[in-house]
């Protein structure tokens, strides 16, 4: 009825399904979305600038902040990018750790996009399902590092401790009770003929636009690009794991959804794998007390639960804090996607494909 | 006088308040009920297992600011939670909870009034419930509301089509739009209507879900949508009241599935001698058994399905359900023309 | 005692008021409630005098009033539709084309 | 004497309806007051025994017809601020003396002739059912068949023509 005119409407920033305080500025036609416009920056708290005026060694705990519901993978990736301008070498045994840890961190903030997203959607049950599962993993970390969301768990060179007595048996209990839980979630919404028709043909991007916009992790997988960092350029001990890159083929919702999917079945084995090759030793490499790099600049990048999670630093050698710090953020990457994607969808979908690419607005922001 | 003014008037005082009563622990029912599926417990904090949480929840809603927004048409906003709760609570006058029964020697019939065109009357009632969501979503002079509010209307009127023919194929097995006589005409056939018309209550239920705007038809509330709907600028009382209206709708549609496809008040097998002991149990009992199990299995969806995308809501109303119902309805008519 | 007379007489007043509706209002969409009224107040008439003979006649002309005036309306409101479209306006002064 | 107070309050409900409809200034107020004024007069038909007329009144106009002209409004309206009564101009002093005339006429031809009053019963039409809606639909569906029928097809093209109308070229 209304179609006559453009209705301009805000979605957000305070909005039950942008996942924080992303603002989308909609025009829509009744109920189809003719455009979209992403308004970002209401959670910038100068991240990247402050970094610049901490030590090298607190600046981990601002990545705790990037992506706060993957803390450890921000973790990983600050410290693995330290080390390469550095030179240091880090033990085995840390390596395996952080694989594990990450891994963890993966199962965990996969589980989120995966309440959240369903939620989205209307499917309340799978939200407090997938909370039940994350809340065993935040235990998880809790007795590993004492934090439950800003963990704080890594050291340039290595890590801060040693696994607590008997967290290995745990870890593993976890993967046995976590495999059949996927099972759950997937009864709930995989077969469910609601949820295909939501998902199914939504937000079709194929490959070589997905590349040429930038998007990694699921969201490029998922249109088929077979590009995962801890495949293409492993870092910490992926080399030595063995497991798949679930790939879609549409390029549609639910081949993000089932790319997800499988990578908790993944993320599981090279837990189960690394809990069983993990090799004795210390846990932190031979570092100087007053870390200060040489002057030079590095860029690394390891694969977060939302996409390729790359760190620039430059180092000018005199100050025991970076001279230039810069993060490429894959939600900030995937986001800029979302006005492609939402062209023509109807409001629904929009809410859909936000909770699709699996964006957090503390990385998007920074 | 003692028949014709005082009985009524008890009768619609006592149906209103167990009604009002009813809603008010249906929404703490809904919240246990979610929260098992979810392995959650639910309210427990107020009362023991949490059930005087109605209670607190009304304290606090009856208590709090009533706010209208600048600019929101200010008559109109007051009117529109009105006109949804009043539809809602008229509908009882016809619904008959149970047979007679002889308390302090009179004879009492456990419905308000059985009027000759009580299933229209149902229709009717129900169909004006629409203004109080659209006029909500007009007056509160904001994007969100209307948008929901216009989904609303068009959701209920379609979903209204499908059910409204599901009536006329009960109708036809029954010969009678009055309430009572459905059942007693359910009760003289020997057998519920839910399982002559199969299809009519499937629709039925289906349609009664997106008519009570609820899960997975509850796009004109879906928050993670529009931020709550048309109710989104409402609070305090006046959103009690939208909230009531839900409630009290999901008991009417439950109610009056259980008197036209399960037999009101009457046992199960109606006819069966040998099943007879199950008359000790008195009608008013099953009745609210039966309609029980409606409101269960409505939470039940709830917790289970995703919502659905608004053409695809449209499209299963207009494309599935209602050339369903036609059909149904035709059939119907020719097998009874055939049988007659 | 209500005669038929006290209806005729609300159903007149009630149309009076629907034609006053339609004589001095400008927006197209109340003239067409003030129709509406008017043709409530005729329905008003048929039922009343169908109850006065005890013949059924009436409620069943009430009933085809009521379908035409579905159809009208939403005919009416179709072509208003198309008008506003056109024209951003809804005065029934401005419409004065029967072509554009 | 109920059915007196009955029509009275019910009569008043209707004229004052009737004439916020009118005089609103803003069209959906004007549409809550039809509504209200539709519900009174499916009250007054339930007065006169009529109940199946009642019902359909309430579900096909309160429900149906008035639920299309509020959507309407509210389009026009969202738009554009709601236009003022504007009473006092030429068309309206020309409309009120041309109602007025109206009412005075039919209100002369009612009092001067009176009807003989109730025509004979045997007039009705001898209905093999009892009940206000199956003698109803009895009629509908025998004497007045045909132009059951064509009303149905009013409706159909009615319909047709609503979604041509309504329709957006593209």
């Amino acid at each position: 009825m209304f179609d006559t005119d453009e209705l301009v409407i805000n979605m957000g920033p305070q909005h039950p399904s942008t996942h924080g305080v992303l603002r989308v500025v909609l025009r829509l036609d009744g109920e189809k979305v003719v455009d979209a416009d992403v308004v970002i920056g209401y959670l910038h708290r100068g991240v990247e600038k402050l970094s610049e005026s901490r030590s090298w060694a607190q600046i981990v705990l601002l990545t705790d902040r990037l992506d706060y519901v993957s803390a450890a993978t921000s973790n990983v990736g600050y410290c693995e990018t330290v080390e390469k301008l550095m030179a240091i070498e880090v033990p085995r045994r840390a390596k395996y750790l952080r694989v594990i840890l990450s891994e963890l961190q993966r199962i965990a903030s996969h589980l989120l996009w995966l309440g959240t997203h369903a939620m989205d959607t209307g499917a309340m049950t799978v939200f407090l399902y997938a909370f039940r599962e994350r809340e065993l993993i935040l235990d998880l970390f809790e007795e590993y590092c004492g934090a439950r969301l800003t963990y704080n768990s890594m050291r340039i060179g290595g890590l801060p401790q040693d696994l607590p007595p008997s967290w290995d048996r745990k870890v593993l209990e976890f993967c046995r009770i976590m495999e059949g839980k996927l099972e759950e979630y997937e009864t709930l919404l995989t077969g469910n003929r609601i949820w295909l028709a939501r998902t199914k043909g939504v937000g079709v991007i194929d490959g070589a636009e997905a590349l040429a916009l930038g998007l990694s992790g699921p969201p490029l997988r998922g249109s088929g690009v077979r590009r995962d960092v801890r495949k293409d350029e492993p870092y910490a001990a992926y080399d030595e794991m063995e497991f798949d890159v679930p790939l879609g083929v549409a390029g549609d919702t639910f081949d993000r959804y089932a790319v997800r999917m499988q990578e908790f079945r993944q993320s599981i084995r090279i837990i189960r794998q690394a809990m069983q090759g993990i090799p004795e030793g210390p846990i932190l490499g031979k570092v100087p007390r007053l870390i200060k790099p040489p002057a030079g600049e590095v860029y690394h990048a390891i694969e977060s639960p939302k996409g390729e999670l790359g760190f620039f630093i430059v180092s000018d050698g005199k100050s025991t804090s970076p001279y230039r710090f810069r993060v490429r953020p894959p939600s900030f990457c995937n986001l800029q996607a979302l006005p492609r994607l939402v062209k023509g969808h109807l409001i629904a979908d929009v809410v859909a494909l936000i909770g699709s690419l699996d964006v957090v607005l503390g990385e998007v922001d920074r | 006088m003692v028949e014709l003014v005082l009985i009524p008037l008890l009768k619609i005082i006592v149906v209103l308040n167990a009604t009002l009563l009813g809603v008010t622990y249906m929404v703490l029912l809904e919240r246990k009920v979610i929260a098992w599926a979810q392995s959650r417990l639910g309210p427990m904090r107020v009362g023991p297992y949490g059930v005087l949480q109605p209670v607190a929840d009304a304290m606090k809603l009856m208590l709090k600011e009533d706010i209208t927004p600048a600019r929101a048409d200010k008559w109109v906003f007051t009117l529109a939670p009105i006109l949804s709760m009043v539809p809602a609570l008229v509908v009882y006058a016809v619904i008959p909870f149970g047979d007679e029964v002889h308390l302090f020697g009179r004879r009492i019939s456990l419905y308000i009034t059985d009027i000759n065109v009580g299933l229209l009357y149902v229709v009717s009632v129900t169909s004006v419930g629409v203004y109080g969501i659209i006029l909500a979503g007009y007056s509160s002079n904001s994007k969100w509301p209307l948008l929901a509010s216009l989904r609303a209307s068009a959701q209920l009127i379609s979903y209204e089509i499908a059910i409204t023919l599901t009536l006329v194929s009960v109708v036809l097995m029954s010969g009678t739009l009055s309430m009572v006589g459905i059942v007693t005409s359910q009760a003289s056939q020997g057998v519920w209507y839910a399982f002559i018309q199969p299809m009519a209550f499937v629709i039925f239920f289906i349609g009664g879900l997106a008519e009570t705007n609820r899960a997975p038809f509850d796009l004109p509330e879906a928050e993670q949508e529009l931020t709550g709907g048309f109710h989104t600028e409402y609070s305090g009382m006046r959103f009690a009241l939208f909230f009531l209206a839900e409630y009290a709708n999901m008991i009417v549609v439950s109610s009056v599935a259980t008197t036209l496809f399960l037999g009101g008040w009457l046992r199960p097998f109606p006819n069966v001698e040998f099943l007879s002991f199950l008359g000790i149990v008195p009608g008013w009992c099953w009745f609210l058994l039966k309609s029980f199990i409606f409101l269960y299995l409505f939470i039940w969806v709830r917790a289970t399905l995703p919502r659905y995308r608004y053409d695809q809501l449209m499209r299963l109303g207009w494309k599935v359900l209602i050339p369903l119902a036609i059909a149904n309805l035709i059939l119907t008519a020719i097998v009874k023309v055939a049988l007659a | 005692m209500i005669t038929p007379t006290h209806y005729l007489l609300l159903s007149m007043a009630l149309f009076t008021i629907g034609l006053a509706g339609v004589m001095t209002r400008r927006n197209i969409i109340i003239v067409f409630m003030s129709i509406e009224l008017m043709l409530n107040a005729v329905n008003i008439n048929l039922v009343a005098y169908s109850a006065q003979v005890q013949n059924l006649v009436g409620q069943v002309f009430a009933i085809f009033v009521m379908a035409v005036a579905a159809a009208e309306a939403a005919v009416g409101l179709g072509i208003l539709l198309a008008f506003y479209r056109n024209k951003e306006t809804v005065n029934i002064d401005e419409m004065n084309l029967m072509k554009w | 004497m109920a059915e007196a107070i009955a029509f009275y309050v019910l009569a008043a409900c209707i004229l004052g309806f009737a004439v916020l409809v009118v005089t609103a200034k803003n069209p959906v107020h004007s549409v809550v007051f039809l509504v209200l004024d539709f519900l009174c007069v499916a009250a007054l038909y339930v007065t006169l025994g009529a109940e199946f007329v009642a019902a359909i009144q309430v579900l096909v106009y309160a429900g149906g017809i008035v639920v299309l002209y509020l959507f309407v409004v509210m389009l026009v309206n969202v738009k554009r601020p709601p236009e003022a009564f504007r009473a006092g101009g030429r068309h309206a002093t020309l409309g009120l003396a041309l109602a007025g005339a109206v009412l005075v006429e039919a209100a002369a031809i009612a009092v001067w002739s009176r009807l003989s009053p109730a025509a004979p019963a045997s007039a009705a039409q001898t209905v093999p059912v009892s009940g206000n809606t199956e003698q109803v639909g009895w009629l509908l569906y025998t004497s007045y068949l045909v132009p059951f029928e064509v009303a149905s097809m009013l409706l159909l093209v009615a319909m047709v023509g609503a979604i041509v109308l309504a329709r957006k070229e593209s």
